[in-house]
């Protein structure tokens, strides 16, 4: 993780993390690159979830592109507002998107076209000067449509639950926007639960997200979601949401809570450490539920 | 049931449950939405269909109380689970009946702001912004706005447009090039509110046990019309609330236990 | 099938078969509508293999919409010269697409949006006058590029391994353009290997191809892709392509073909029992290939 | 290996194969240039991979003999089974090194007919189209056409463009708006034959075993240039020769035993 976060994620770069929405978010490459300071990032994502405002508490960062910005079941992020309000530690911009249209721009870098139309957008204040969207009509239908200009993000990290030594990566759950930033980006971080055989990978390959040939680092990270649930190893710590919330009301709480989860630990298996075997034990899975098998025979 | 047997969230979350028609395909989102989509599968709306932006299609309720559409009970035993490029294009190619969402701001016409209190130029607060609530105003059949009914959120004009409603009324939307068919209701801690089919204001229909006209009327920052007969909102029966506790054991998003 | 038929595929309709290319073509579907004689359809589909030919030669087809129409193996299909070289048995329209923007246009289609731009088609034939393609400068970057209008077909046959009573429906191997097709078109019907349960879905949703509230009619319908191959069930029948082809050549011999294997058998039923056990038998899977699970629990 | 040993189909593959390098991403297609790429895979190209329009991507050759990408044996054991759109956006987004295409008409450009013999007002010959190949010629690195080498065949224009070569030279490609590097290679019956670097115009490079100099030029419909020294194509070696056998074990694709 050390290794792959110095190398790949270089100051400056535009980086998506969160891609899936509440689940799998790379808290720990978040956390990593806060350690690290890295300087002058762009952040994108569609929902952050509580992983942005703590890396903007950080003062790595320089611009957020995304659609919401804050703590999914405790409402605002803080350390977003202060940035924005009164440019602390660091004045921040943000690039303010929709779901949808953070999907279509990282889509559109996919796909290798410059833009992509929508029907959303129209008629709100996201579409108006100095923003990056444009309004054109229809040569077709004559309508009125708004343009989502691609998105080439410099690194994509990909949370998931397991990939090989290649990086072909197998993921499973709903994935939000992870496959279009990963096929989008010039450089891809896999972050896995677990390292497994290629012929894991090869029994199943509808079950794959994306191949190995565009992946640059495959890291194993055992809870590197934490506190984001990772369907089949654990579930969301949804306490850790509410007292960071707290804890990050003021400039000085979060400067505390940075120093204990982030700063302190000196890895991720610290960071468990200090978390608990007690808590850990509490979040795994209570309930299994395997997939039954297909046949991929000839 | 009397109002002291149950919060103002949960008679919201009853009042949502009921916008949902059987064979509805909801765009549910987060908090109370979530609970009114569950209650109203187990109640009026059995054939609903509901959809997460994360990726997740399903049909019927999770087996545990959900925080977030990200929490693994709510993958568990999904129909489909995706990309958010699947679920959003069932949105904009007009799959979608209904949809709900949340705002800090509302005016007269039913547009929403979320994202910067005071307008992008003077920015007093900076919210969280749109998430998923532009485009599922931008693109669902209809949506619903559920929000806190107080003076300074219900204002004659946003000083942003995050998720549009109808803009500054009658044909904005067609003009402005919208497919879908903006706004629907507004449930909020007062009363429901719908609008006027032709000028598309925002009127007030029904009124919370508990709570006065004048309340109403003392928070909203216009002079809100009124339908010809105001009803009052039908308290939620032992059965929904019954619902609402068990995908809400803890309270958190209808008795503010946890805040 | 005959009802699912009979009430779903319109004459006049414009409808999607054989989307997964060279697998899981609706063979079985295609000759019901034979059989049923349809009239004036539109066939879409990248790569139609033999399927399309045998269509055409049989009447029911007004247009092809299609990158490729022909017999993958054996190169050219006879049926589709003669309508188009001397309108035997009937003059059809071709659109000539890529396979790639037959992809796009129906993807554009399930989005929603009137149009996609790509930077294929550019200096061929296929967009000159008369047809779909339009050409415009991006107004981000001023380069060239191709727009690609939505196709909203009028129906989808959608040929997978397996599916519930609602519809909700499970596929694997490379699905080509199936998804696109079902989510943009108005009519969905589903032809499967076997009807599961519930539950079978449900545990495992990312397998889930097509949620079941789009699709019109689910159709049992074992060894409906022969002679094409299903991954899991049975493979390519080559030798059947190759017979077609020789069988095709002429006018007299399709018509003959068309006797033996269409018109006069009234089912599927039927047509695997002229097809014979022996054959059936040599196309069943030698060596299995089961994917291991994974766990959706909580 | 005597000329006698081969086929020219053979011959064919091998030189296909040779094209391909280490690392290169592969978008292989059908016919000849999949069982090129098998036999890279087996030789000097280890770490190639090849992707399928029908939404398949794998790193080591399937199994079983294949007649057509679609074949089970090409699923089982794939790295990657998934949508064209999939596969198609790796193509767009420049993350596919090689194509290969075949054709049915060639120019002196490279450009490519396979959809109407006679041009699309005076259809002589309705051929099967495009399928995948314009988007290759379009938006791969480079490609490789491999086809029969007849006068017929090879003309001064074609009459239709289904796939762009350099158009009619020079910086054609990029004046139309292109963004792929064009072929590289043409693979024939008779030799290979590479582009000038400026012109763009096709150029003869080397000869098959057993064909003259006059063979090839007699069977091209307009005035070839030729390299400064026109090689002699390198016969494939016993294990090449046996990897193919392997790949093909009934010679449909290159004995012509089926057809």
């Amino acid at each position: 993780m050390k290794e792959a976060v110095f190398r790949f994620v270089e100051d400056g770069d535009s980086v998506v993390m969160g891609a899936a929405l509440e689940a799998a978010i790379p808290f720990a490459t978040g956390h990593e690159i806060i350690r690290q300071r890295k300087k002058g990032l762009t952040l994108i994502g569609p929902i952050s979830d509580m992983l942005f405002d703590q890396m903007i508490g950080s003062g790595c960062i320089k611009k957020v592109i995304a659609a919401w910005v804050g703590n999914v079941i405790m409402g605002v992020g803080y350390n977003m507002r202060r940035a924005v309000e009164a440019g602390i530690p660091k004045k921040i911009e943000i690039g303010d998107y929709t779901n949808f249209t953070i999907s279509l721009a990282l889509h559109a870098g996919a796909l290798g076209i410059p833009f992509i139309p929508t029907k959303s957008l129209l008629g709100t204040g996201m579409i108006s000067e100095g923003q990056p969207f444009k309004e054109m009509e229809c040569p077709y239908t004559k309508e009125k449509l708004a343009l989502v200009p691609a998105l080439k993000p410099d690194v994509a990290i990909v949370q998931a639950q397991r990939a090989d030594e290649e990086g072909n990566t197998h993921f499973w759950g709903g994935s939000g926007v992870t496959k279009e930033a990963a096929l989008a980006a010039k450089k891809v971080l896999v972050v896995v639960e677990e390292i497994v055989s290629k012929k894991t990978i090869q029994r199943d390959p509808n079950r794959t997200l994306l191949p190995g040939f565009l992946v640059h680092a495959v890291i194993p990270e055992p809870w590197g979601a934490h506190p984001s649930p990772m369907q089949g190893y654990y579930n969301r710590d949804h306490e850790e949401y509410m007292t960071y919330h707290q804890d990050s009301r003021d400039r000085k709480g979060y400067l505390k809570w940075l120093e204990k989860w982030v700063s302190g630990v000196k890895s991720r298996e610290e960071y468990l450490n200090l978390l608990g075997e007690e808590k850990m034990k509490s979040l795994l899975l209570k309930r299994h539920r395997r997939s039954l098998p297909v046949d991929y025979g000839y | 049931m009397r109002a002291s047997d149950y919060t103002m969230e949960e008679l919201m979350v009853v009042a949502g449950a009921r916008e949902i028609r059987d064979n509805d395909v909801v765009f549910v989102g987060m908090r109370l939405p979530l609970l009114a989509f569950q209650l109203a599968k187990d109640t009026h709306a059995p054939h609903a269909i509901g959809i997460f932006e994360n990726g997740i299609l399903r049909d019927r309720p999770a087996g545990e109380a959900l925080y977030t559409m990200g929490d693994t009970p709510n993958t568990e035993s999904a129909i489909w689970t995706t990309s958010m490029m699947d679920i959003m294009a069932l949105l904009q190619n007009e799959r979608v009946s209904l949809g709900f969402i949340g705002g800090a701001e509302v005016d007269r016409f039913g547009n929403l702001n979320t994202t910067y209190i005071g307008g992008r130029e003077r920015i007093k607060i900076r919210l969280p912004g749109s998430g998923g609530g532009s485009d599922i105003a931008s693109l669902s059949k209809r949506f619903v706005i559920i929000m806190k009914h107080e003076k300074r959120r219900f204002l004659e004009r946003v000083s942003y447009i995050t998720s549009p409603g109808f803009g500054d009324g009658r044909d904005w939307r067609e003009k402005i090039g919208l497919r879908g068919g903006g706004p629907c209701a507004v449930i909020t801690t007062k009363g429901i509110l719908r609008f006027n089919s032709e000028t598309k204001e925002m009127i007030l229909h029904s009124i919370h046990p508990g709570i006065t006209l004048e309340q109403v009327l003392e928070n909203t920052g216009w002079n809100l019309k009124c339908a010809p007969k105001i009803e009052r909102t039908k308290p939620p029966t032992r059965f929904e609330l019954k619902m609402i506790r068990k995908y809400d054991p803890l309270g958190f998003w209808t008795r503010n236990t946890m805040k």
